[in-house]
């Protein structure tokens, strides 16, 4: 553990932060054993207030409560979107890095038609025509990040059919669905979950921005819906904004943390080299 | 960014009526001081602005370029092709009304020196103010007056399409005099015929098919003392001194630039570093009114809001259960904290609302008065109406859709259900964007929202559509809850046609009481928006028409 | 320097260039020994090429790049000393060290295709030798390096990228380079390991020749000691960081002294002298016309042009040829990883090539394929016990059965069977060319097509890997295809040799008669330029060299 | 060889335009369908806008809009205007989209090209300073900036930004293009546009220069394992040289691919920034028009938008093909 952590301080940290992250997602009912919706004291008191740890909004709503709940949301959309898009770019990848031929054609232009269009702007379209719930966040997240993953991956399944290994597969015999499980997916993977850390970053921050233009879901508690909230009253209360900005912050710094370090400790090239 | 914020329009449908709109001096002193010219005594207090403002001491100063705000930006800068807040902002500079209105909605004299009115109220003769030109150099005459109301305004506006239907005929009885004959007694009548509601466009650039996208449209051509120079969109609209304006050495100002800013933070910014000198309407979140009223380099105001009265409510869809009920709606509006929104959401910029009308609206009463906020006597009326609670505490659940107004209007929801949590009401947002919100509106598709309208000064022209049961259709803006009383029907319909003024009173006061007691919306508060200033700038808000008058006496010090 | 000495006292005459001395080059702690290089001293005089032979990881590289001082950061000297020309190079500044690099040392590296910067035209890269030593460097004295590297139209070559060129052009192109500004010493690393035979030799001869022309020494590293007959005057063999043989090279050929080096020679390939094996009248794999042709950008290349070949039971054919040859694309249509344009391949009467995937899979039992390159070819991720079992699992066995089976093929090629739950990553490049061969002949394989299984290997590690072969083959009377670009591998293992070409087979014989009486002229060609077997020594090479 | 190769671009660029013109098609159909599946319509929306609303008015509106047509119809109408340059009338403006996105595209460009050579040039020389010696102090700053920019999310660097240098400090103009209270002409506009640009730019720039700085140091450490390097250190080439001669040319290429990619970013990133700073740009254009259902004026956007994309990738690829001699094709 400890050679671990001196050999890999970045993918230590950067676990540290999201272990820390989800245990304040799981505990938040604990230490706030109410909705962060609730008006519980006056609005505007600044952090440290006897009532308010991080202080209240312009609600009186208790924004330590906030961010606790929130993480969970975060992480949630963060999560699943990151998931889903990995599903689709994974699938769509794999068709095309094994198919080959037309099929990668097709897969290929289909991405690349996701790519030309400004990928925010998208999201924020999307949204709005499936009215801004979590799920329509989630489905417009996924729908926007999963290009890059099926490139990485047909990419990775280009080069890994080249490899001896895997035509060593084909001349045993092996079935194209085992080929395909068992060779070719477990050895595409480490780049797939790199960028998946980094989608997940990724999520939470395209969350956040569209919470920030209204088009967040009022029934979820979110740090994106926190600080846009606070952003009209950031002179009455700097902390409603700043303090939830933070926390995007700190996750999305713990997730690129841990995904740079799972990058050097999968790549043994790198990690030689890349360590500081 | 939900800048998009309350577009407040003066275009509300309105119905027919009859008889006359009484100014508070009526009867033979009105008509005396009428014939005794430019409107002497009854609107002393407003054409004497300028005396006041040298009895002050300040003397009005030529010169100086006054750098506002506007939001959001106006599509178009046409009057009558677009009725949005912004709009009337900026070309209530450019084109005038014959009249206009006092904080009390008594009648101001612009374009028309005098009127009279017959005795059966169907008779409206305007007398023009005689050296009026329009920007291009063209006189203005009876008939563009004649061309505005007949034309122009009954093609482009519903409203106007409304209240203008009741006239039989127009006819010039010389250049500069129109005299109007409607088919029957109106009483709203001069509430629909002036104000940013009915200005004169020059006949000789719009006698043409197609109003709507005439090429003049860009270049705006009317009588007012500034003129569009520039519009650079999305950044600024820049208005320049018409130096032929009919009132001698007026206006006072060189210019007027509008910058469009869609950051409420932003504007906020401006305003404080004295980038710009005035703001109004939706540019300053009501969060930042405390903040701009402690700086002394600011004045804040609350007036010029008497005409538009904006009353905010939730509109809530009858024809859902358990919100048919009116047990429920009372039980709900009982739970509603009005104090706590206007203090801690709206920061005291307006007042708790009593009833379906504004105060400051013709024939409101002060008697009407909403039940008290009671959770425990709401959750009482609740359990009697057979709503038990669940297991955790829950009655039932209901839909809410915010307005996509701002943040301000997203924390009124929160606080909504925030309040309707307390009385054992779950409510999930349902949130939706601008476009979305009037379309979901218009197809009766939710169960509450939350809306804002406007009164303009009489309760037939800005609110009966929300309550008569005609007015039941799939059209946003109107009875889209689906509210029905005959008596209220009724009451309406009378008090259209009414001449009496004591009759309209009678009968929209007990308009008043009714809708308080079906409570077929929760009427929350009577806002009106802050109009920030530097001290240097003087006589903004003079008429009720706040920061969409003419601006022909601002100056800056 | 006492040691080296007697050595050197037969070069009195001659101007001693390069002294190392006592040289020690340290590792990273997580390194499988201290030191890269131990105590090492050798010299190395002005017109004499000096041979560095050991096998991969024994430190030869790294005293070339101790000399340069090119070494990595995480390898630092450790003591000793190095002198060029009474330079003492451990102690130079590193701005001093970088204008010594190019004027008095030039290098020659192994990778000729990663050599050239891809953005920079030849001309460019060459004169920037001259540039960063500020000297002009004329474009005439830029083409006539190219002509002295013996490269075709130097006028156009200056302004063509690398990519454009061949690897045996890059070559010549570095070594233009290496030689510009005529240095004392030229360091040529491996350069001839990853070029074909027969450009291989040419650029010996080139290398040879430029030494004599300009009377300089040549620090010449190799793992080939054909390469080291061909070229060297004198030669030091390295073993794990440590010199342990040196002398002249007739010395340690013929007479070598230490064990390892005699292991060494023992095990360069030579001919099967037995009696050869008689040939059966069974034909098992008979391919027939077989053509395919790929599209490389806008230019069509016939990688098969009308191949036939007839394969007999339990007999090895050796198929020889250069890189681009076909013999690879070959290989991979006859186990259908590439399908042939047209022709028949023929497996005891049935015609693959028109098979369908399903009617294919009886023949993956027992048609097998072995691959070259032992890192490669084993999937990192399984134990090795899985990638073993995965062909008889994929054949209906069940998992215990197919374990079984793999601990049985594990001991069938000298491995422990506990290496059943290792990873490959644990285990060595010959150990690992074991469990390649173990798997393919987990489904009791009948033909085995072995695609350069030995090239990627040490020469004694790849003697044990030909041995194992041999034994298998005729244990089990496989017959097998063995690709291979070595014509001494080929003459061990296989009965008959068949000479590939441009996708053409241009000569077919058994082994001996290839190799003592070549028809074809580039056959003869080949044969020539086997290092060890040209020049003056060429006439003895039956005897001595293979 | 290289001169053919650089004779075929014509050609190259003129498939490259087919296809360019392919993929703006089905953005066209894609976006039509989608925008015409949010909930509300033009009508809906101007009635919203105005406040005002009858069941002829909205009918009328609808016509008007030729809303009232079946979907394929409108959409084969659209279509057949957008083969002819016409990419129709915005209804909220009541001007022509594509005046109005022409209006607007200069600012956004400005925004977006400064941000992206800021940010391309800032990345790749801090990203060249902190690779020279990993793990050194230069590199553990430049590395730890960069990520904590990486992962601020951009609206707060402006919300900050705004704050601090625009309100405390009262140093920069915190909104609009230009000042318009006196109106400037010639050098002094040009100054006075870089003024107000400096805020927005730098929020969209930090974010994009912090993705260069690690992708040209992870590049730069990657070629310099190259065997080339090497070679060019025998050559006795200094380690400026080395660095910026050999390394830095070939670790461009993988920049310069995702420089490419990301002018999409950059355009959705600047609906943030245009927004926070009202920067009268498209992307706060493309989020009013989305709110109002401004059909015409959104589908333009989007067309426009892809069309930049679409040319700034054909941009980098050709860059590509003269920056790198091994590619053939585009």
């Amino acid at each position: 553990m400890k050679s671990f952590v001196r050999r890999f301080p970045r993918m230590a940290i950067g676990s540290a932060i999201i272990l820390a992250v989800i245990a304040m997602a799981a505990t938040a009912p604990i230490f706030f054993p109410f909705s962060p919706w609730d008006m519980r004291g006056s609005p505007f008191e600044p952090p440290g207030s006897p009532d308010f740890l991080l202080g209240s909004d312009a609600l009186g709503r208790d924004i330590a409560a906030g961010i606790a709940h929130g993480a969970w949301v975060s992480l949630m959309i963060g999560g699943i979107s990151t998931m889903a898009s990995l599903g689709i770019g994974v699938s769509l990848g794999a068709l095309a890095g094994y198919v080959g031929g037309r099929v990668d054609d097709a897969v290929m232009r289909f991405a690349e038609f996701f790519q030309t269009i400004p990928s925010f702007l998208l999201a924020i379209l999307l949204v709005a025509i499936f009215r801004p719930s979590i799920f329509s966040i989630i489905a417009a997240i996924a729908l926007v990040s999963w290009p890059p993953v099926a490139r990485v991956v047909r990419a990775e399944f280009l080069s890994l059919r080249k490899r001896e290994f895997v035509q060593a597969a084909e001349v045993l015999g092996v079935s194209h669905m085992r080929v395909v499980w068992q060779t070719l997916l477990p050895n595409a993977l480490p780049p797939v979950i790199v960028l998946g850390s980094l989608m997940v970053a990724n999520a939470v921050l395209t969350e956040s921005a569209l919470s920030f233009l209204g088009l967040g879901d009022a029934n979820w508690m979110s740090w994106g819906f926190l600080v846009g909230s606070g952003r009209s009253v950031i002179r009455i209360g700097w902390w409603i904004s700043v303090l939830p900005g933070v926390a995007i912050f700190i996750t999305v710094l713990g997730l690129n943390l841990l995904g740079e370090g799972l990058q050097t400790w999968l790549n043994p090239r790198l990690s030689k080299r890349d360590m500081p | 960014m939900s800048d998009f914020t309350s577009w407040w329009s003066e275009e509300t449908g309105a119905q027919e009526l009859n008889g006359d709109i009484r100014s508070p001096a009526s009867g033979p002193s009105r008509r005396a001081l009428l014939k005794a010219g430019v409107a002497a005594a009854a609107v002393a207090p407003f054409l004497m602005r300028v005396d006041d403002a040298i009895a002050q001491g300040i003397t009005p100063k030529r010169g100086g370029t006054l750098t506002s705000l506007l939001t959001p930006e106006p599509p178009v800068l046409m009057i009558g092709v677009n009725a949005q807040g912004p709009t009337l902002t900026v070309v209530s500079k450019i084109f005038q009304p014959l009249f206009t209105y006092s904080p009390t909605l008594d009648f101001v004299p612009v374009l028309a020196k005098s009127w009279t009115i017959s005795d059966d109220k169907k008779v409206y003769t305007f007398r023009l103010q005689e050296n009026v030109k329009f920007h291009d150099g063209q006189p203005m005459t009876a008939d563009d007056v004649i061309f505005s109301a007949m034309k122009f305004w009954m093609t482009l506006s519903l409203r106007a399409r409304i209240v203008f239907a009741r006239i039989e005929k127009a006819e010039a009885t010389d250049p500069y005099t129109v005299v109007i004959t409607l088919k029957e007694s109106y009483a709203p009548f001069m509430y629909g015929f002036g104000g940013t509601g009915f200005t004169i466009v020059p006949k000789h650039l719009y006698d043409v098919a197609d109003l709507r996208n005439n090429p003049n449209n860009a270049k705006p051509v009317g009588t007012g003392p500034f003129k569009l120079v520039e519009w650079q969109r999305g950044s600024f609209i820049r208005l320049r001194r018409n130096e032929d304006y009919w009132k001698p050495n007026q206006p006072y100002l060189d210019e007027i630039v509008y910058r469009i800013v869609p950051d409420s933070q932003s504007r906020a910014v401006a305003l404080q570093s004295g980038q710009v000198q005035l703001a109004g309407g939706n540019d300053i979140e009501p969060f930042d009114l405390p903040r701009f009223q402690a700086q002394s380099n600011l004045s804040v105001t609350l007036k010029g809001w008497e005409y538009y009265g904006p009353l905010a409510w939730i509109d809530i869809n009858k024809r859902v259960k358990p919100l048919d009920d009116v047990r429920v709606r009372r039980a709900m509006s009982m739970a509603l904290d009005r104090n706590f929104i206007l203090q801690k959401l709206w920061f005291n910029s307006g007042k708790v609302a009593t009833g379906p009308m504004c105060e400051t609206t013709k024939f409101y009463d002060a008697t009407v008065k909403l039940p008290p906020f009671d959770i425990a006597a709401a959750n009482k009326l609740l359990d009697e109406a057979g709503h038990k609670a669940d297991g955790s505490g829950i009655r039932f659940t209901i839909r809410h859709m915010p307005l996509p107004y701002g943040e301000v209007w997203t924390r009124l929801s929160e606080y909504f259900r925030a309040s309707m949590q307390k009385i054992g009401i779950n409510v999930t947002m349902d949130t939706t964007d601008a476009g979305g919100h009037t379309a979901r509106m218009a197809k009766w598709d939710y169960e509450t929202s939350i809306n804002y309208i406007y009164q303009v000064g009489d309760a037939n022209i800005g609110l009966e559509q929300y309550f008569t049961s005609e007015n039941i259709r799939n059209v946003a803006f109107n009875n889209v809850g689906g509210y029905s009383n005959p008596r209220v029907d009724e009451l309406l319909a009378k008090s259209r046609y009414a001449t009496d003024p004591a009759e309209r009173q009678k009968l929209l006061s007990e308009f008043q009481r009714i809708a308080v007691d079906d409570m077929p919306y929760l009427f929350l508060i009577q806002m009106s928006f802050p109009t920030y200033t530097t001290k240097r700038l003087n006589n903004v808000i003079t008429t009720a028409m706040g920061i969409s008058g003419d601006f022909d006496d601002v100056f800056l010090a | 320097m006492a040691q080296s000495a007697s050595v050197e006292a037969g070069y009195a005459m001659t101007k001693k260039l390069l002294g190392i001395d006592d040289l020690s080059i340290g590792l990273p702690v997580y390194a499988d020994r201290p030191r890269a290089v131990s105590k090492v001293s050798f010299s190395l005089n002005e017109g004499e090429i000096l041979c560095v032979v050991g096998e991969s990881g024994s430190g030869k590289s790294m005293i070339a790049n101790a000399i340069m001082g090119l070494l990595p950061r995480e390898l630092p000297v450790l003591g000793g000393k190095i002198d060029l020309q009474g330079i003492d190079l451990l102690t130079q500044t590193p701005a001093q060290l970088r204008s010594l690099r190019g004027s008095r040392m030039g290098t020659v590296f192994q990778e000729p295709m990663a050599a050239l910067n891809p953005l920079m035209r030849i001309g460019d890269q060459i004169a920037e030798v001259f540039y960063v030593h500020g000297l002009p460097g004329k474009p005439q004295q830029i083409i006539d390096l190219l002509r002295a590297v013996n490269l075709p139209d130097p006028e156009a070559l200056i302004h063509v990228y690398p990519h454009m060129l061949s690897g045996g052009q890059r070559q010549r192109v570095v070594i233009a380079m290496a030689i510009a500004l005529e240095p004392a010493l030229l360091i040529a690393d491996e350069p001839t390991t990853a070029l074909d035979v027969t450009t291989q030799a040419q650029i010996l001869n080139l290398i040879r020749e430029i030494q004599r022309r300009r009377n300089s020494g040549v620090l010449f590293i190799t793992h080939d000691f054909g390469v080291v007959r061909e070229i060297a005057d004198r030669v030091i063999v390295m073993k794990d960081g440590e010199l342990v043989e040196h002398g002249t090279v007739s010395d340690v050929l013929k007479r070598p002294s230490h064990d390892y080096t005699k292991k060494l020679l023992a095990a360069v390939p030579k001919p099967n002298t037995g009696a050869p094996r008689p040939r059966s009248e069974r034909t098992i794999l008979k391919a027939s016309h077989l053509r395919k042709t790929f599209w490389r950008g806008n230019k069509e290349v016939a990688a098969l042009n009308d191949i036939n070949l007839d394969l007999r039971k339990g007999e090895t054919i050796g198929l020889v040829g250069e890189s681009g040859s076909g013999k690879s694309t070959f290989a991979r249509t006859i186990v259908n990883l590439i399908a042939p344009d047209s022709g028949e391949i023929r497996f005891e009467g049935t015609d693959l090539h028109s098979l369908s995937r399903k009617q294919w899979k009886p023949f993956r039992k027992r048609i097998q394929f072995l691959f070259q390159d032992p890192f490669e070819s084993l999937d990192p991720r399984r134990s090795v016990g899985d990638i073993i079992a995965a062909g008889p699992m994929a054949h209906g066995a069940s998992a215990a059965e197919a374990r079984a089976v793999a601990k049985e093929k594990l001991r069938l090629v000298s491995l422990d069977p506990s290496a059943l739950d290792r990873w490959p990553h644990e285990f060595s490049g010959g150990q690992r060319q074991r469990i390649g061969i173990a798997r393919a002949l987990a489904m009791n394989a009948e033909l085995l097509i072995a695609d350069e299984p030995v090239s990627a290997l040490d020469v004694s590690v790849q003697a044990q890997i030909l041995d194992l072969l041999e034994g298998l083959r005729d244990k089990l009377g496989l017959s097998m295809l063995f690709i291979t670009h070595d014509m001494r591998v080929a003459a061990q293992i296989c009965d008959r040799i068949a000479v590939m070409k441009l996708g053409q087979i241009v000569e077919e014989a058994p082994a001996r008669e290839i190799l003592s009486n070549p028809q074809h002229p580039y056959t003869k060609t080949l044969i020539a330029s086997v290092p060890g077997l040209s020049g003056e020594s060429a006439n003895h090479r039956t005897v001595e060299a293979l | 060889m290289t001169e053919s190769r650089l004779h075929a671009m014509p050609r190259l660029i003129g498939w490259r335009v087919l296809k360019m013109a392919l993929m703006v098609l089905a953005i066209v159909v894609v976006n039509f369908l989608l925008i015409h599946a949010a909930p509300g319509d033009p009508a809906s929306a101007i009635a919203g806008q105005s406040g005002q609303a009858d069941a002829e008015f909205m009918r009328q509106l609808r016509e008007q809009f030729g809303l009232d047509k079946p979907l394929p119809v409108q959409l084969w109408i659209y279509i057949e205007r957008v083969l002819t340059f016409d990419l129709g009338v915005s209804h909220r403006l009541q001007r022509p989209v594509l005046t109005v996105i022409l209006e607007r595209l200069p600012a956004t460009l400005l925004l977006t090209g400064s941000a992206f050579l800021i940010a391309l040039s800032s990345g790749i020389a801090l990203g060249v300073r902190a690779a020279r010696k990993p793990g050194g102090i230069a590199d553990t700053v430049i590395m730890g900036v960069s990520l904590f920019f990486y992962a601020t999310p951009l609206f707060l660097v402006g919300i900050v930004l705004v704050l601090v240098f625009g309100v405390w400090l009262n140093w920069l103009p915190t909104f609009g293009m230009e000042t318009v209270d006196v109106p400037l002409h010639g050098l002094a506009r040009v100054l006075d546009v870089a003024w107000h640009a400096v805020l927005p730019v730098v929020t969209l720039a930090v974010f994009y220069s912090a993705v260069y700085v690690r992708l040209t140091r992870a590049s730069m450490l990657e070629v310099s394992s190259y065997p080339f390097v090497k070679t060019a250190r025998a050559k006795g080439a200094t380690e400026h040289r080395v660095t910026w001669v050999h390394v830095l040319r070939n670790a461009l290429l993988p920049v310069i691919t995702l420089a490419g990619i990301q002018a999409g970013h950059l355009i959705g990133g600047s609906v943030l920034v245009e927004t926070v700073f009202a920067w009268p740009g498209i992307g706060s254009l493309a989020f009013e028009a989305l709110i109002a259902r401004d059909y015409d004026l959104l589908l333009g956007i989007f067309l426009c938008t892809s069309v930049v994309v679409l040319v700034f990738n054909l941009l980098t690829d050709l860059l590509y093909l003269v920056f790198d001699p091994r590619v053939q094709a585009l």
